[in-house]
């Protein structure tokens, strides 16, 4: 029953023999799968050498600035320190468990866990607690902590901390490597090229929930053979289609990962429209101000970058339009995901409103990116109601590399690559 | 002690509202997308907005659409280029607030909640918020010169194809 | 510029379908479907539809029931013969559209919302649509001659007892 | 045959009474409880009721307010010294039925629906049920008198810190 | 803890063992255990010969027409060949595993999967896919699929497909016996006298979920002992009771049957109705016209039959109220009810409109069928509540097989009898 | 992966090893894991000696008056007998399962189900089923029973029934020791002080979902150190505060317990109010009616205790305010939670003003009960996102043994001690 079981997300070692090696077939039970996604949570997200992203700098300007963020499905607070720095804390109290703060953003001076008060640095350290030494009542003591209580090991739950211009990641591996290390020099650069000197202005955020396995979204952005085929605007306006000039990058390991293309001035051309459905060959805007595209000088070249920083996180410029997507895994099957979208200090009040009209193609509701939550949910669907079954990501073939072209499924294998090993299946 | 009568215009121009409120839900419910933009002025704005950015300022909306242009730009993208699941949407909304009529224009606000059913699903609660609308008369009629949809459902079911 | 004033036959005519869906959805919700029956003509019409049927032209209901006499059956049935876990119904209605009125018939319709709550759960979205609705009047009063409840919520939650 | 108009006093307390719900919803859902307090009168009843305990002639509430001292402790709760998660409300009110207006005196009910959205979740439904009021016309405005708030919801999700 | 297991749903050998042999005691893990549930679909929905039934060939009049059904939990699409035949493909597509189809019904000339545009004939198969060559740049191509890649291995999954009199059944067993021989020369006749030689007019369509089993439904239909008992209407007139001339008819395998009754006048009856709190002596109709019984020719005596064709379906005739009830099953615990209401081409419209008045009888809102998705929901919930136990089905004894009366619960013993040959438990 | 599989409430025996002995620190998985939960369902709520609370006489004034109930998952109905006594019987019909009673409260002579029509007296024999013996047509009998049918194997579960001064308790256990036994000694008095030879009145009842453990609620109450820190209005009202005379008692097994205090002036005190942010000095009431406590004379002293008999019930008398608060536990992180407000039938018209004004502050809105559902909702939030974790339980040492004062966590060691000794753990 094995095939079935794993089908229906119930596991056993047999459920979760991947057959072969290579990364080019990927079975539904890594979707599916609870134990699964169980070990992913703890060797991606809570460890491992792995780094998550939980905000933005500039969401946070002044000390004691905080918000709730998430790492996996573990709540925790990004909070600026005094020293401009920033400290991650588990949101869960080391008394009696209580994940204490319930405010999504706030400015504090300490943590207080409501139920009994104990009280916490922004660092996470216990400051102290009430009764810790008892009541006196008379000339004997009631109650209090034992003699041997030691507060220092009563603190929150500390993650490391790593910013890298703007964007804050934490880790809950004492040991990861610097954050650049994790990101590799294949990737640094890419996000240099938006963020490195730039201060940030936060234009706002979406969230959708999206009944899918977290690792869909991965793939989705690691997958520049949809773009041009799913979405009508890519193919029609020429933002994303395979006659365009493109790179496909990753790093090392094949976690992370950036597309890189820049537009043409789309239309009809047979080898890339011939037969698309999706591909609308008179359709022009009535209002052309949603994509009232202006070239920006840091752009030398490309109009989008996808980057996919693993396993937390989207970076995305598309022509004018900035954001971060946050995937806060959810079970094996949902996650959530939360769009920052932002732009720069200097940006001239037209610019802004030209980001924010961009910003109509993105997010739950967005022109080419609704869609892909609705394949996202479509693909779970498609695994759940299979027996045993697997993905097939042969575009370009069965191995793993950059290429010069989006006329491929490596990035995925990519990923998948790299998933095995970790996952040690 | 019996307060001065209402002025009839002032029921009128709560009427106008109220009836403007339940046509708008029923074409969008009819997914009559020609008859909803209609409804709207040559020059308009209309977003759906998560409420913590309404709150905080911050400019971002999930839908923002400026003109019948672009209204019409949104229903092209609904019908032609969008690929979705489709579904059902059922307003309710509540009465009106009318906050100011100066005879041209009508400043008001009205709680809504939209629910989305699925084929062989059940009925969800969608998205729930308020009109923030600013009407004007034309031809004896009225337009909206502004509606945002400002919804406390900031985790959105998924998607969001259609208005709201 | 502003429109002549809206008739009073017409505000008249608004408030009194209102006020009827707000009786309506009241007797219901006390479940005193004798008072429900009397909202009805002798000689009615009352139907709760899937909206896939109605769009397909399909002529099966999930409740049909002719004249009063029939009304009384499913009373009876409610009362008397049919198996069920009780629950809660609440209604809530929006504001109608007057389609047409001709002094003596109105046409009308209102989307609605009713809320099932059974004992020791939780309140549930149960059935969401529209109230397409032909009104006679009788001695000053409306009485429905026709109520068409075309749901959107196609797959019930089991069954469905009361009306709608 | 058309019946007598309807009474321009009863449009106006039809107007008012609508007009003081959806004003009511919304300055809830604000969370703006100094307006909500003064849209009570000096010495008013307000109850949230389970209706299990209205039905059977229990007189226990979930919250039970008399006077405007009462409430004023409740909005200090509400806002210092209730810890909770915080959540949104939203109200969708239906019309009133206006049930008696002696010129001083309108006893009116209309049925709610109360959605509750926590930050980073769906929006839930939270409270259904209906207002049972006596409103007081005080200086040519309506203050409620007594609202009961008899809800079908009687399984609370968790808690119930807001006023509904 | 095994008892206990069992009763919340969990698993485990130990939990699954059925005492003794016989089928008049079934235990309520054969309910509620979801390991259960899943070799259930495995075997009885998803192959060992079983036909699961998809629609009605009156739905589907023009070729292309198509429409969403579901065998077991998986969505498969049914469409009108070119033929006139009928094709059955699961609804996943073999890329990446998209659910691509969601449109209820509609009328296609292929199936076009929206994340990539992979292309399906209406039979499955795969007619192309973009940029399987690659895409040309300059003389190089970029991309593309291996050299290797056969369209034949990835076409839709094609389900086998039989029609009988009108009505379309699909198996995902190639190997599924001919359908007739799947229901039995003691079934067949009753399928025969309904639909052979008639053209079908679709009424519409009934949806419920029902918080209950599968089986329960099945054993609903296979239980004359309650109709009588439960539904007010048919002992008190006379539709359904004790004191009637039936029949209860099985197949060999005692897994599809048919209970026959012909109606007499009702009112009381020692026998039947004396102490039945359900009989109301006095009750008569308001209206009559819910209960304006025409014979019908073809009826030959017969008022009703009670057609269950396991797993999937029933069909019934209930006086002149026709319809199919198709069993969706979602898991151990809740499955999705559909009636398909029709009647016949040559109808009058009075016969039409008397088939519509008779309809209030049924479906979620049935004066003689709401309280039967109660009563199930209701067993569920026993079922749940439990620690070990079992149902006891001994009316007319302990054995299995047909009867010249009603008073039994032989057809639910025959029922469970083959799904413990099945089941292997 | 044990720790992972606790946390996310997957089983295993390595998720169960409790570390070392002693009840000061409490695994996480003792509130997540499911296979826990079932084991605490076998053996606190459906056996092994421990008795439920089931309902309050004064509900149920007059032979045949019944209410739905519940102990544990399993839904029971208490009826009066005609004697004056109690039954409480499983609802479940022996038939086929089903949970037959549906109204939650009502006066019957005899319970029928309505699938088949089985009936049973009000203490659960079988009185009878429909066609036993078959139904005679001419001189043949069709179906029935079988001969060695016997009803008195099919009647429905009896529970063991006890009621103390009033309140209504049950078991599944027949061999369950007397209820003052099982309350002990040291419990019992505080029982008498409330209930002994009074008559109550029903006031009403108020209902909450809360998603947590149902061992949190009975902690909650078994916790005096939260009180004075948590709900501003005891701090600062004096109600429950640290220095105040107080009496922590627990029965010999540790799984019942009272807390007893006397209120004082509240206000300012160095000792108990010094950097407690709930504590509000200059807060006072501007309607003092809510808080017009008067002193009753049963009091004797205290003006509060609350008592918890474990597993199923909270008895609370707050100054004027006194109730029952069920507990239904719902899976290993919810449970309904059910509070019936009463006073006596001696009561002025005064007094019961003031029992429902000071109603106000309990309940799921109340002023100083609405956050211990907030706090519970929170502490499962944590319990759930956390690996493995325990939470700290020495406020006042390790060991467990009544105290003197309210500075302590001994009570909760207390039920923990008991149940690691009943759950084998
Ligand atoms: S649980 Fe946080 S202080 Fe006790
Ligand atoms: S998933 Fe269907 S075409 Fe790629
Ligand atoms: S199930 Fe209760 S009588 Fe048959
Ligand atoms: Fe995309
Ligand atoms: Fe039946
Ligand atoms: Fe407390």
């Amino acid at each position: 029953m094995n095939a079935l079981t794993a089908a229906n997300g119930v596991s056993g070692a047999a459920a979760r023999r991947w057959a072969g090696d290579g990364a080019s077939r990927i079975p539904f039970w890594a979707y599916t799968d609870p134990e699964i996604y169980r070990r992913e949570l703890e060797r991606f997200f809570y460890g491992r050498g792995h780094w998550c992203y939980v905000a933005l700098e500039a969401e946070l300007p002044n000390a004691g600035d905080y918000k709730l963020s998430r790492v996996g499905e573990r709540s925790v607070i990004v909070v600026r320190a005094r020293d401009g720095g920033f400290h991650v804390v588990e949101n869960r109290c080391t008394h009696r468990g209580v994940r204490f703060c319930q405010t999504p953003r706030g400015n504090a001076r300490a943590f207080v866990c409501p139920y009994h008060q104990w009280t916490y640095k922004l660092n996470g350290d216990l400051a102290g607690l009430p009764f810790r030494h008892g009541v006196k009542k008379g000339d004997e003591v009631q109650g209090g902590m034992p003699a041997d209580f030691d507060p220092r090991q009563h603190g929150l739950t500390k993650l490391k901390v790593e910013t890298y211009h703007g964007l804050v990641f934490a880790s809950f591996d004492p040991a990861a490597l610097p954050l650049a290390e994790y990101f590799g020099p294949a990737v640094t650069p890419w996000l240099d090229r938006i963020f490195k000197g730039r201060k940030l202005t936060i234009l706002g955020t979406n969230r959708q929930r999206i009944p899918g396995n977290w690792k869909l979204m991965m793939e989705n952005i690691k997958d520049p053979y949809h773009p041009g085929l799913l979405h009508t605007w890519f193919v029609t306006f020429g933002l994303w289609r395979a006659d365009q000039q493109s790179r496909m990058v990753m790093d090392d390991a094949g976690r992370h990962a950036v597309m890189i293309s820049q537009r043409n001035q789309g239309g009809e051309a047979k080898a890339v429209t011939e037969g698309v459905t999706s591909f609308k060959k008179d359709m022009t805007l009535h209002d052309p101000r949603l994509l009232d595209v202006v070239v920006e000088p840091w752009w030398n070249g490309p109009t989008v970058t996808m980057i996919t920083l693993f396993p937390s996180v989207i970076i995305q410029q598309q022509v004018n339009s900035l954001s971060t997507r946050h995937i806060l895994p959810a079970g094996p099957d949902s996650f959530d995901f939360v769009w920052t979208h932002f732009g720069f200090a200097d940006d001239s009040a037209e610019m802004t409103r030209r980001r924010l009209r961009q910003a109509n193609l993105f997010g739950p509701a967005g022109f080419v990116s609704a869609d892909d939550g609705e394949v996202i949910e479509f693909s779970q669907a498609g695994f759940r109601q299979a027996g045993a079954g697997e993905t097939v990501c042969e575009l370009d073939g069965r191995g793993v590399a950059p290429t010069p072209h989006m006329v491929t499924e490596t990035l995925i294998r990519g990923m998948y690559a790299y998933w095995r090993k970790v996952m040690e299946l | 002690m019996r307060p001065a009568p209402i002025p009839l215009t002032v029921l009128e121009s709560q009427y106008r509202v109220d009836q403007f409120n339940a046509a708008y839900g029923d074409c969008l419910d009819r997914g009559d997308y020609d008859a909803w933009i209609a409804m709207f002025a040559e020059d308009c704005l209309y977003k759906v907005v998560p409420r913590e950015n309404f709150d905080a300022g911050l400019p971002l909306a999930t839908m923002a659409l400026e003109g019948q242009g672009m209204l019409k730009d949104r229903v092209y993208g609904i019908t032609n280029t969008l690929f979705h699941g489709p579904y059902y949407q059922r307003h309710v909304i509540g009465a009106a607030r009318v906050l100011a009529d100066d005879g041209a224009t009508i400043e008001a606000g009205a709680n809504y909640a939209v629910f989305r059913t699925k084929p062989g699903s059940v009925s969800e609660v969608y998205n729930v918020g308020r009109y923030l609308d600013v009407f004007v008369r034309q031809a004896g009629e009225l337009k909206l010169k502004q509606r945002l949809c400002v919804f406390d459902s900031e985790l959105i079911l998924n998607s969001l194809i259609y208005p709201i």
